[in-house]
């Protein structure tokens, strides 16, 4: 015979009993309000292939996650969105016109094999929409690097066009100091204007080249408190200064094309994969930015910023280990 | 250049894939992944050192560089365990902090590919032994790069099937794959 | 005597919603004698009071009930006359069991017995010497009334070596909807004055800094106009709003800016001795008026009881009868919670009683409360800037989740202390702050084993 | 060829000569002992022993600073093993194995909240003394099964269970119970007081359908206070295990059914 229980249960836990009502989905939808103006962007600068681009990820990523939650036997994690923000962070990072079923791979490399594998969110070492698209450079290099050109479709006689990092590049294969040879001079020439480069008017990924609506969502998350100062400015500082020491294309451009905008301010501070304090933030950053530079000039690939992040990601535990925060009162 | 190239492009165990044994084994913590480095370093410069008189001075002038394989095992395995021996006399506190990890260095593959690249660039004395001190730097920092990361994943809560090394297989894999930003940042003639 | 803003600001801190206007404007009511009283013997830190009385006993209000057992303990008196039904393990607050008198105050007193209250002899705290006061403060059963309860006279009796220079009076109350020492503050700013006068020359004429929390601006009126007229070093130190800012450690560093080391320093080795508002006035009636502690300010609020209220219930008041007296439940209670929010404990019944450091009754609807779950830490690194104490606090989690305690030790969790800072704070609900408590106690018990076995190896 | 095989040869010599001089003259004398006592130990570094390890008990065992007999993992060959190297007396001991000492699952103990918080008996219990109605009580958050070294302890329905034939008897769960409720018997015995509440009998039935009384029942039915099978504390029968009943018929005649016959649960079923 069991005695009776009483009717209502208070609830027991430890304190605290208060709690400040943030949420890691209030985060994730945060991220995604701050990423909607670079979406908006690119798909107002590719056209519809960006649209078939990003609503493929963000539908295979959202898809990869409930399957591999369901095979795991564990409680789904849809309701978090941090699978639509990889699929929109991965969508964002790729161009325009790639096949979707290259799209689909990608995706479900990210979530699949880059998180899910870990245990889900919170476990992955990787970012997982850097580690599909480092996966996808090295798997589809062609796709990966035919660049829509902007607003191809109001002008639809040329489609694919070189990016302005390609240009860059061969900025370095020339003799830096003489700057003024005329083969340098040309491709200095044909280099987007700086207007056009915070708009986002030149080619590259979806969501990489407005650089203005990319400083908006940064605002955004700075203004939520979502992400700290520290690693993109941190990031951005050491590409301004490197390519003012080390020459080659001006610093605008360094910063203003390629990844290092939507890098700095929406890749490299994913929480899980960078260090927690301050200090180490600052390290991280200026890691990022020093091998982003390193591998634009003298590295094979025109882009080093999803690399350098990802090589980042792996030293974070180290620059961790060693930025620990000193307790109050301790010698 | 050597190496920075040594470290970071042609990555011992993240390019090379060798010495993947002692990577996956001794990177479970931050400590043991630093001992084995140092071990790691310690010996193969020796070896690189040893070997490259070895074949100059023994096999090539008689024509036998085809069994240079046999005879670098044969030196390397017993250059370890003399140096096991002889640390654990004149050097106990050294002894201690690497001691443990000698024995498995004696079945390294990276010991004897470091040796066998020297051979096969016929590189001069001090170039083999830098290469092989830079290579092997090299495969420490992987090393200590993914004990850091393994010690974050003892946190980790990864399904049953991939627990152990199969998730640390997935780890270096996508390390390696990290690491292929790396490429052509300096062109090694290797 | 004057006011100064807080010249210093502890890294860290959070501001929860502090809900006090549920209690501010409320006056302080006295309750009335309950029917039954259930005095535990555990109500201050160290050694539960020896039990002296037994079933059957007829007890007079100021009675000894349990006598001082240890240096680190205080006498235990009876709040009210009654006859003594039994003396049995209950269950505290805190979730340990610990001897309690229950005593049925209804019952009338036996032929012969005095029924007037025991008293001891009032002192002139200026003629007294420091060894009779300080005789005082612990007969009278005294001991920290903010929270963790430690005997007052241990604090006011510095170690040889070790000396007092500023005593800090502890009005902060950060803890969300405590109005209790606020009121105490406004009310009763003559006890404050006076106690703090008394301690001041235990103490040996430190510099005295009384520190509030800049939203109470009517209580910091009260307490400049209370200390207007006192001579030597006395200052108001307003501090800014954050939590926090009652914790021992991070008051005196924002008063006086002194760092306390980690523990096991205490704040007298930077030359502090902190006590809170409440204890001060206790200590003023014990040597005025020679009465015992038998009764505290609590507050009763939240958002499921029916009239909040700052209440004066005598030690060992049943929870349900405080509920009963401040209009009873409204709505459904989903959890109760003796103390602030940040810092106090979840009960699962309201047939615990109060104790000395009984600073608040909350009763919380459903909608003020929030579940803890076992989603994984995504590494924001919130908990981390929360953290007064500048801990890693999302490591520690982690780490003795995996049951590495190891590794939490490593991290200084021995220095945590337990303020909630970093759970309020995190969007995982992870219960962080319950994980470096079993950090602590594991290592706490280990310890404990060592030195039993040092001392069982030393026996042999 | 010749060249070959004799430079190899040669190298191998060498080699090998190198090694036997080093060996020899090189060498770091240890204890011989420790290797065998090593050996005779299970292996399992449980640290039931206290000592860190197999091998640091072998060490402290050859040192003579740890009496023999202290690894109740290993048992009495065991010791006898180790008495036989060191050529010392072995002192016998029972394999003794963790016992529960709580009947009360979920649908016989009642909950008096809901807990919302870490899965940890210690903390759990720092929290209102936990949910569980009984405070004496186990409250099934596994902090046992957690600290075993060899997986013996699962949580069944709300209470630790273990299973006798993985228990080592190495005492970890004993000492991180917050309730004290486990305790190390003989593995012989097979008739248990599966309780552990000392509260008077309607106090016990307030909280739990199956929490021992103090009828004293089990005792009369063993052969009374003389035969001595039982002890009590407070309201509770406690099995004497220097002396423990026999007579199986006892467990069906205990009317609060807190008793049971061999109740280690046993992973096969």
């Amino acid at each position: 015979m069991k005695p009776k229980d009483i009717a209502e249960h208070f609830i027991l836990s430890s304190s605290p009993h208060a709690h400040a009502n943030s949420s890691v989905s209030r985060i994730m939808l945060d991220v995604i309000i701050a990423l909607l103006p670079t979406t908006a962007a690119g798909i107002w600068f590719f056209g519809l292939p960006a649209v078939w681009t990003v609503a493929t990820c963000v539908a295979t990523c959202i898809a990869t996650e409930a399957l591999c939650r369901l095979a795991m036997k564990r409680e789904s994690t849809i309701g978090d969105l941090s699978a639509v923000v990889t699929g929109l962070l991965l969508a964002l990072n790729l161009p325009a016109g790639i096949p979707l079923w290259m799209a689909v791979a990608g995706s479900v490399f990210a979530i699949g094999v880059a998180k899910q594998v870990f245990g889900g969110i919170g476990m992955n070492p990787f970012n997982p929409a850097l580690a599909a698209r480092a996966f996808m450079l090295i798997s589809f290099t062609g796709p990966m690097t035919t660049w829509l050109k902007p607003l191809w479709w109001r002008t639809p006689d040329a489609m694919t066009t070189a990016t302005p990092l390609a240009l860059m590049k061969r900025l370095y294969a020339v003799d830096c100091t003489a700057s003024a040879t005329p083969h340098a001079q040309h491709a200095l020439e044909k280099l987007p204007s700086l207007c056009d480069m915070l708009v986002g008017n030149m080619p590259g990924c979806i969501g990489e080249v407005s650089a203005a609506a990319l400083a908006i969502g940064a605002a955004y998350l700075l203004f939520r408190k979502v992400i700290t100062w520290h690693i993109p400015v941190a990031f951005i500082a050491t590409v301004v200064v490197y390519s003012l020491v080390a020459g080659g294309a001006p610093a605008y451009a360094q910063v203003l094309t390629g990844g290092v905008m939507i890098g700095a301010c929406f890749m490299a501070t994913d929480y899980v994969t960078s260090p927690t304090t301050s200090a180490g933030k600052l390290v991280f950053g200026f890691g990022c930015g020093l091998l982003c530079m390193l591998i634009r000039q003298f590295g094979s690939y025109p882009e080093g910023c999803s690399f350098a992040i990802l090589i980042m990601n792996a030293v974070a535990p180290l620059i961790n280990r060693w930025t620990q925060p000193k307790p109050f009162g301790a010698k | 250049m050597l190496l920075i190239g040594a470290v970071l492009v042609n990555n011992f165990v993240l390019n090379r894939f060798l010495g993947c044994c002692p990577f996956l084994g001794v990177s479970k913590k931050m400590d043991t992944a630093l001992g084995m480095s140092g071990a790691v370093v310690f010996v193969m410069t020796i070896a690189s050192a040893v070997t490259w008189c070895i074949d100059h001075w023994l096999l090539s002038p008689n024509g036998l560089g085809y069994i240079h394989t046999l005879a670098f095992i044969l030196v390397i395995a017993s250059l370890v365990q003399f140096i096991d021996i002889a640390m654990k006399r004149f050097l106990p506190p050294l002894h201690a902090a690497l001691g443990i990890f000698l024995p498995l260095i004696t079945t390294n593959c990276a010991v004897l590919g470091a040796a066998e690249i020297n051979c096969k660039q016929g590189s001069a004395f001090g170039e083999s032994v830098f290469f092989s001190f830079a290579a092997a730097l090299g495969f420490g920092f992987a090393l200590v790069l993914f004990s850091g990361i393994r010690e974050k994943l003892a946190h980790a809560d990864p399904p049953r099937c991939f627990r152990g090394i199969a998730l640390a297989l997935v780890t270096g894999g996508l390390l390696s794959l990290a690491f292929m930003g790396f490429s052509g940042l300096v062109k090694l003639p290797y | 005597m004057k006011t100064v803003k807080s010249q210093f600001k502890f890294k860290g801190g959070v501001h929860p919603d502090y809900n006090k206007e549920l209690a501010r404007d409320k006056v302080i009511e006295r309750m009335p004698i309950p029917a039954e009283l259930v005095v535990s013997m555990s109500q201050h830190l160290g050694a539960p009071a020896k039990c002296v009385v037994k079933a059957g006993d007829y007890v007079v209000k100021g009675q000894l009930l349990g006598e001082k057992n240890g240096f680190i303990s205080v006498p235990v008196y009876a709040p009210a006359n009654g006859l003594v039904k039994g003396v049995e393990p209950r269950l505290g607050p805190a979730g340990g069991k610990a001897p309690a008198v229950i005593i049925d105050t209804t019952a009338a007193a036996p032929e012969g017995v005095d029924a007037a209250e025991r008293k001891l002899a009032p002192l002139d705290w200026k003629t007294a010497t420091k060894e009779e006061l300080l005789a005082r403060v612990n007969d009278a059963g005294i001991c920290g009334m903010g929270g963790a309860g430690f005997p007052t006279c241990v604090k006011l009796n510095p170690p040889p070596g070790k000396r007092c220079e500023y005593l800090i009076l502890n009005g902060a109350e950060c803890e969300p909807y405590l109005c209790a020492d606020h009121h105490l503050m406004l009310e009763r700013a003559d006890r404050v004055r006076l106690g703090v006068e008394i301690m001041r020359k235990v103490l040996g004429m430190p510099a005295v800094r009384i520190a509030i929390e800049a939203n109470k601006p009517d209580a910091i009126a009260a307490m400049e106009k209370a200390f207007a007229d006192i001579d030597g070093n006395v200052e108001i130190v307003v501090l800014p709003v954050l939590y926090p800012q009652g914790s021992e450690k991070h008051q005196i560093f924002a008063t006086v800016g002194r760092v306390v080391p980690e523990p096991p320093a205490l704040p007298i080795d930077v030359g502090c001795v902190v006590e809170n508002v409440g204890t001060v006035a206790a200590i003023a009636d014990a040597v005025e008026k020679g009465e015992m502690l038998l009764s505290r300010v609590t507050t009763v609020s939240g958002d499921a009881v029916a009239e909040p209220k700052n209440v004066e219930a005598p030690l060992g008041t049943k929870y349900s009868d405080l509920i009963a007296f401040c209009g009873g439940e409204k709505g459904r209670v989903a959890k109760l919670v003796s103390g602030g929010t940040m810092m106090g404990f979840a009960v699962s019944t309201a047939e615990i009683s109060t104790t000395k450091t009984t600073s608040g009754l909350l009763l919380l609807s459903e909608r003020r409360v929030f579940q803890y779950s076992s989603q994984a830490c995504i590494n924001c690194g919130r908990c981390v800037r929360a953290c007064p104490m500048n801990l890693n606090a999302a490591e520690i989690a982690k780490a003795v989740e995996s049951n590495d305690i190891k590794s939490a030790e490593d991290a200084h969790v021995m220095t945590c202390i337990e303020c909630g800072a970093c759970s309020f704070s995190c969007p995982a609900y992870r219960p962080i702050t319950q994980f470096c408590r079993r950090a602590k106690n594991s290592i706490r018990a280990r310890i404990a084993a060592e030195k039993a076995k040092a001392a069982a190896a030393a026996a042999k | 060829m010749t060249t070959a095989i004799l430079i190899i040869a040669g190298i191998g010599l060498a080699a090998a000569a190198t090694l036997a001089v080093a060996d020899t003259c090189l060498s770091v004398k240890e204890d011989p002992r420790i290797g065998l006592v090593t050996a005779a130990l299970p292996g399992a570094n449980c640290g039931g022993c206290g000592f860190p390890g197999c091998d640091g008990y072998a060490r402290a065992l050859v040192s003579g600073t740890a009496p023999n007999g202290a690894c109740a993992a290993g048992g009495d060959a065991c010791a006898a093993a180790i008495a036989k190297i060191l050529g010392v007396e072995a002192t016998a001991t029972e394999k003794r194995v963790a016992l529960v000492k709580c009947c009360g699952t979920r649908s016989e103990a009642i909950r008096v909240g809901d807990y919302n918080g870490i899965c940890d008996c210690n903390v759990a219990s720092a929290t209102a003394g936990g949910d569980k109605g009984c405070t004496y009580g186990c409250l099934g958050y596994g902090a046992c099964a957690n600290v075993c070294p060899k997986g013996a302890i699962s949580i069944h329905d709300g209470l630790a269970k273990v299973d006798k034939r993985l228990c080592i008897g190495c005492g970890k769960c004993v000492a991180v119970c917050p309730k004290k409720l486990i305790e190390l018997v003989p593995a012989s015995a097979t008739i248990h007081v599966l309780c552990n509440n000392p509260d008077k009998g309607p106090m016990v039935r307030k909280v739990c359908g199956v929490g021992c009384m103090g009828c004293h029942l089990c005792e009369k039915n063993s052969g009374g206070k003389e035969a001595g099978h039982f002890a009590f504390q407070g309201f509770l029968a406690k099995v004497n295990y220097e002396n423990p009943p026999t007579d199986e018929q006892i467990v069906a005649k205990c009317p609060a059914k807190c008793m049971s016959v061999d109740p280690h649960f046993e992973s096969g079923h």
